[in-house]
């Protein structure tokens, strides 16, 4: 790309034959030599309608060449609409005109005869991919999880993950007969969504619900009753901006704290945080796995960016595991056991063997209740009765630690250190390379994909004299939930940053609020 | 848990004797109307020949929704949270449509805090036998009103209530309820027979039950008391309950004798005892309970039935063996199908 | 008191003329002076029916004096055995044991012809004093506060907070008329009782409600309308033993942080935490001149053993502070501003202006949403006008800090501190003194009552280099709020001391807890 | 916030312009029923002469919900969550119990999350009006079924309702209630006439609005698009509010014409349009509205109406004045009543 009056001669003449030149068509470069592609853009003209201003138009000037290379190289306009889009998102008046801008170079290029030779492999590399919502790619992968129970109340950013299991499920799980191999009820409210999820779970059912913020809080008492009596549910929460009502069509990262703590009492529970739709895919899986075998609700972070917008992704892949349904016992083991005690701890996992309602056996059934209990599932206030089985519950979340989705780790060796979750990611990546162009600033980085927080997230903070935590709310709630589980020493290494304004992360403000603390 | 059966003299069709229906030994005040409920409630069940396997039972949070810890410890049971019983409930179904569903609940758990979901669940017609143990007041809380209580009644502590009585029978009839009858739990016959037609039903059957309090709402003044229920009970018909097996009666005069057929053919006999009643007529029946309130009558019988209201599994469509148990194969789709949505997001 | 053989005879010859001597009778001491009185106990005697086991006979003879003195200074029984209760509370079979001894110390001291001289003076000492449960108190508290919307639903054990209300009301708040100045109302659950109470905030009302965990979940969604939309509102949790419904009956400390962080979303509370039943009285005055101030909700943590319990008190003094209603503009004010805007941050404080419905004044009137808003509380999702909500909220509530209850410090000086809160301060202080006493431990100590943290807290913390947090819940609760709070310097100084099993905390628990730590 | 008010030719009885008592600009779909049901609002008030000042709106969340930004702007206003209006509508009267108060809610706020506190609002009979713009689905969340569809009824996807509609009129005449109307957005003099009744009565004043969703429930096989409703309504009574100061009309034949009194002195006019239907009949009214839903009728008018039920703020027996804004001296006892507690307690 020859822009530049002073280096455009030198440039020319420095490259391969067959290479494709994008010129300022004033410098009339074409001449210079016969092996190459001439694609000559008028960047003053174009820019010229878009804005008056003479200071901008210079900036301008390369975002209309970013519009040519894209049509040349065969992108979609919204895609790069929506590529600029991410890069400006916060600034209403220069987001308009660089749009503008590119759509200029963009249309511009369409009359250029000769397309790019490498036009074809370009497409090989987006050949194979697919273009999906989060909520969609949800939904997906909670058909393949073998989901048979939906119960939920629609609520923006959360109904289409909703909506479209139920086309899926409508489409293919039906079966010769047209009967129904799943459930779907819409339900008067969140309430009652996570209490008929539960029923559901108690009852044997891969039960699942999808809310945001509003219907999460509505979850709280349901919430405690799932924790406390051991009952596997699945809950999505795609998350928008709050407090309350907040902004219903902006996204956040805002419920993280107050979900890994939701209910009254003692409460915690295990959190899934997808990253990318792929993952929305995946953890919509691995969510119903990790319910049944903890016996507990999971709870599965997504946002609005993620699970509203496209994105081009790689194929999903057909789940490998088997359906884990975790510690059942039938017919058949009562018989061998001569009986159960159901939250008695035999295997020292602090999880304890269920029966299903229905099992044809005069001792499967027990009393499930959200009162006190012993191992027999009995009534009791028995001190030590009571707080043995409070630490088997805490023993068994921390059993999740290294079964969750563990960590993904990029780079290594720097002392620098990013840790961000769910759709951050795009930002934080993009930040690194800018801290790394800019500055030569050289960073690792985790993306954390669950709570409770695998050792390797511990490690990651030992191992990095300052650790940035990148999310999207006010209060830095993961980097709260750090501080809750990292011991002391290590939570020094913190550098929460955190913000929301409602609208996705930008890679810009990242890099500016890292720089300013490194003093570079 | 389950007691283990000793040579009993009487035992049902699948030869149980009625022990291997007991469940624990009470903690409710001795007395408590809801004693009575408990076991009329695995009477039934036992007669019904019913395996106390197949039943889960289901409740919110008050004395009555502790009972199921009281009967049939051979059957699976969720105590939930205070109102949320039929959410729990409709799911558990949903999840397990094979099962006997029962929800035992209260006055303040159905009729104050969960009425919304009391509401949504008889729309649904969710199929499952919907006990509410009504004794006006909120027992487990010492003694508070709840929103069944009449206008009038007092408190012990001279606390009069003003408000209406919400009428769990009455909405649920408004509602499109496909079964509504009320009894007394001091009334054996009519209460087991009302239980047995309940478990029969296919649809959401709900029986209020006039429970007394006999701690906290006994008392002269009150109009859940023993003395003012028997005082002023109004029962619409003489019922019996019939099984599928028996003869249809050849000598009944349809003047005076009905009887609704249920969903596994067996039926609810009724002797009228009330000239006119027509418990198939959804606005009679509302009206003569509108008139039984102002008129401080407790009307108790089979109040309303329509056992063509679909019910909601049915209406879902769903396969015949429980979701909860259907094998992966049929709830995880093979790979080319995978393969050929991620085709389609090409 | 004279009981060891060795001794005896010195410590009798050091006693001033006049002084009383309880002894045990084999020692037969009574003769050796004539200046004294002589209180004989047949120690052994009165344990022998107690056990039988030689080993426990005499730690038990310790007991029987205990309630010979006890007698002989005209506490009652009652009292005593509440105090034995409170110190053996978690072995039933060694409480029962003392129990016995104490009661027959005491019954033996009865037969004692001549009372103790300073008896009397004893007596001084309690007199004044009342005697009153939590729930009363704070019930008082709330009538004195001029409350005038209550609304309740039942729940153990904040009901009798709400009952005892109520009757105060009934006898105190009508005019001669027979017209009520306040209205109550049983809620049909706790989702309406706090909605009502936000309502008749909203509307200018004192207004509160009283419940327990369950009900807190419950109030969720709610609670985060009250934060968002700036609406004055006073909520008691009287905690009990969770998760879930748990032991209804029993105390705990659990609902701390969920209530703190009560709701999705970045919502924040207020946090009030009574330590006596004097400061339930005095704190539901506090409660409602904080929430009107700052125009949010407070929740006030109180718990089983303090709200139901009966304890001795100084007697409760008249509020001397106005009402303070908080910011309120009238007609008058309207007129002459000729306008405002709710959410604006005319005074530098985080806190609004609000007006009253019902006001007056074409002006008067704004649209309250939980919606995002701007200044004048239009609909708004414009990022920088939320943003800057958000953070004008955060520091909203940071102004409280110094203004809400103070933390009560006891000692200074010592390297070991001790910070607590509520129902806890009871067992720390006995703990405290065991420490001293039995090893020469010397503390500070710390009692903390408002969330957000004073700046006395922090410098609490640096003052000393451990600092164990004392609470009665599993999972350390306040000292989470610490960490998410102070430095990350002070918080590797914190060592959390959290156990709950639904019994009040007793000090043999901390004291052993701590010297194990300590390693003395 | 408030419009400062022109030169206006058209004045109330308080010197006011129609203009003072317009909102905010429409941000809800063009032809959206919602939006007339704003004017018919605004006019009522400014008909009445009410203060604006006077007047506090409520409502959950929904298009409907957002309403009360689009009228009367010099009213207060709170828009709270979803489905819990009626205890924040609840709190706030009695806190000022010289409000006028109106809810707006939609069917999805009032018959699906929020029909538990709907019920216990018309038990309690809250003195409020409170209108259900009903369209038969969730328009803001872009058009699932809610509780009110009928039977049958079709979504743009082919999607069909079969739950029963639950009629949120029949449910609150079931409950005790004190007022209750239906109308349609689209029937100007009917729904003008039935909202100055119900401001002017004293009570829970509900007023059903079917008011069609133009972008997602107004097409063929929609029984809430302006089409059925058109074709299916069928109003009781031709109504007219008529003022305190006007005279009783003197000829008018009590056969065709009836009058109910309302707490102001005003009264509405009921011209019969159907025989023998009375409004104050509740058992009446139910089997009429049993018949009307049976048939695929809008039955639209005053369905029922007791002024005599009293209105929650009497029941509780408070001061005339706003709760809210009594002087210390009147809600802090003074300190000789605490020495006296406190020795109580010694
Ligand atoms: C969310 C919640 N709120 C309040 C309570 C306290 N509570 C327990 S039972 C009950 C009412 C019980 O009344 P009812 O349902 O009539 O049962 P009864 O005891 O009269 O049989 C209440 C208010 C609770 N457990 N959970
Ligand atoms: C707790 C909660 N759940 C869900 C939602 C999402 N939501 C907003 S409005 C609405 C339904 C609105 O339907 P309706 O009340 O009929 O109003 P309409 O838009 O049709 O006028 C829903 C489900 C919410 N805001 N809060
Ligand atoms: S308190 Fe009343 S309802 Fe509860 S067990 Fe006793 S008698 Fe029964
Ligand atoms: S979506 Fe429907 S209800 Fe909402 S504004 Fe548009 S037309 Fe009205
Ligand atoms: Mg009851
Ligand atoms: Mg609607």
């Amino acid at each position: 790309v020859a822009m530049n009056p002073e280096s455009a001669q030198e440039d020319v003449a420095a490259v391969p034959a067959g290479a494709a030149v994008v010129y300022d068509a004033p410098l009339a470069l074409s001449g210079a030599r016969a092996d190459l592609l001439w694609y000559p853009v008028p960047f003053d003209e174009l820019v010229a309608p878009v804005t008056g201003e003479a200071r901008l138009r210079k900036l301008l000037r390369n975002m209309v060449y970013v519009g040519t290379l894209a049509r040349l190289l065969d992108l979609e306009l919204p895609e790069v609409e929506r590529a600029v889009g991410r890069v400006f998102g916060k600034k209403a008046k220069a987001l308009e005109l660089n749009l503008a801008a590119a759509r200029a170079g963009y249309e511009h290029a369409r009359a250029f005869a000769r397309p790019l030779p490498f036009r074809a492999a370009r497409m090989d590399a987006t050949r194979g991919k697919i273009i999906v919502d989060g909520n969609a790619a949800a939904a997906i992968g909670s058909m393949f999880a073998g989901v048979t129970v939906l119960a939920w109340y629609p609520i923006t950013p959360s109904s289409s993950l909703a909506e479209a299991l139920i086309a899926q499920l409508k489409r293919l799980r039906h079966d010769p007969d047209g009967k129904a191999t799943y459930a779907v009820l819409q339900a008067e409210d969140e309430l009652a969504a996570i209490g008929m999820v539960l029923g559901a779970g108690w009852a044997g059912a891969r039960a699942m619900t999808a809310t945001s913020g509003p219907g999460i809080s509505l979850m709280s008492e349901l919430a405690g009753l799932g924790y406390y009596a051991e009952i596997p549910a699945v809950v999505w929460d795609v998350q928008r901006v709050g407090p309350s009502t907040g902004l219903p069509t902006r996204t956040a990262q805002g419920d993280v704290l107050s979900t890994a703590l939701l209910s009254h009492g003692d409460t915690k529970h295990l959190v899934l945080l997808p990253g990318s739709v792929e993952e929305c895919f995946s953890m919509a899986v691995e969510a119903f796995d990790l319910a049944e075998r903890f016996q507990t609700p999971v709870f599965v972070l997504s946002d609005l960016d993620l699970g509203m917008n496209t994105w081009m992704a790689e194929p999903f892949t057909y789940p490998e595991r088997p359906i884990d349904r975790g510690k059942v016992l039938g017919r058949a083991e009562l018989e061998r056991l001569g009986g159960f005690a159901r939250y008695a701890d035999v295997d020292g996992d602090g999880i304890g063997w269920r029966t299903l309602p229905g099992t044809d056996h005069p001792r499967a059934a027990y009393f499930t209740r959200g009162t006190g209990h012993d191992e027999a599932s009995g009534y009791s206030e028995k001190p030590d009765v009571y707080e043995k089985n409070l630490q088997r519950l805490a023993r068994k979340l921390d059993g999740a630690r290294e079964v969750a989705p563990a960590p993904v780790a990029d780079g290594a060796g720097a002392a620098v250190g990013l840790l961000a979750y769910g759709s951050s990611d795009f930002a934080v990546r993009e930040s690194r390379a800018q801290l790394q162009a800019e500055r030569g600033l050289a960073t690792d980085y985790l993306r954390v994909r669950a709570v409770p927080f695998a050792r390797a997230v511990r490690e990651f903070v030992a191992a990095h004299e300052r650790v940035y935590v990148v999310e999207q709310n006010r209060d830095a709630q993961l980097a709260g939930l750090l501080k809750l589980d990292l011991e002391p020493a290590l939570i020094g290494r913190l550098r929460p940053l955190a913000r929301t304004d409602g609208l996705p992360l930008d890679a810009r403000t990242v890099t500016d609020a890292i720089l300013a603390q490194e003093g570079r | 848990m389950a007691a283990t059966a000793p040579a009993a003299p009487k035992v049902n069709r699948l030869g149980l004797a009625v022990l291997e229906y007991k469940g624990g030994k009470t903690t409710l005040c001795a007395g408590c109307g809801h004693n009575a409920i408990s076991e009329r409630i695995l009477e039934a069940y036992f007669d019904l020949g019913i395996p106390p396997e197949r039943v889960a039972k289901l409740s919110g949070i008050g004395c009555s929704s502790k009972t199921p810890a009281y009967f049939m410890s051979r059957s699976h049971a969720f105590n939930g949270v205070h109102g949320r019983m039929p959410s729990l409930a409709t799911g558990a179904l949903l999840a397990n449509r094979t099962l006997h569903g029962i929800g035992v609940s209260g006055d303040g758990d159905t009729a104050s805090i969960g009425v919304g979901q009391f509401v949504h669940l008889v729309r649904r017609n969710v199929p499952m036998v919907y006990v509410v143990e009504n004794n006006g007041v909120y027992g487990l809380t010492k003694g508070q009103f709840s929103a069944t209580a009449d206008p009038g009644s007092t408190l012990k502590t001279g606390a009069v209530n003003e408000l209406p009585a919400l009428d769990a029978c009455a909405l649920a009839i408004q509602l499109g309820a496909s079964f509504v009858a009320r009894s007394f739990s001091g009334d054996k016959k009519q209460l087991s027979a009302l239980l047995k037609g309940a478990i029969a039903h296919r649809g959401t059957a709900l029986l209020d039950v006039i429970s007394p309090c006999v701690t906290f709402n006994d008392h002269e003044g009150s109009t859940k008391s023993f003395a003012y229920v028997k005082e002023h009970d109004e029962p619409l018909q003489e019922l019996s309950w019939v099984p599928a097996y028996e003869e249809i009666a050849v000598d009944y005069d349809p003047g005076t004798t009905a009887e609704v057929a249920l969903f596994d053919g067996s039926r609810l006999r009724l002797k009228k005892l009330e000239e006119g009643y027509d418990p198939t007529d959804r606005a009679g029946a509302l009206t003569r309970l509108l008139a039984a309130q102002a008129a401080g009558e407790v009307l108790t019988g089979l109040l309303f039935a329509d056992p063509k209201v679909p019910a909601f599994t049915d209406r879902l469509g769903l396969v015949e063996e429980p979701l909860a148990t259907l094998p992966p194969e049929r709830v995880r789709p093979p790979r080319a199908v995978l393969e050929a949505i991620v085709e389609s997001l090409r």
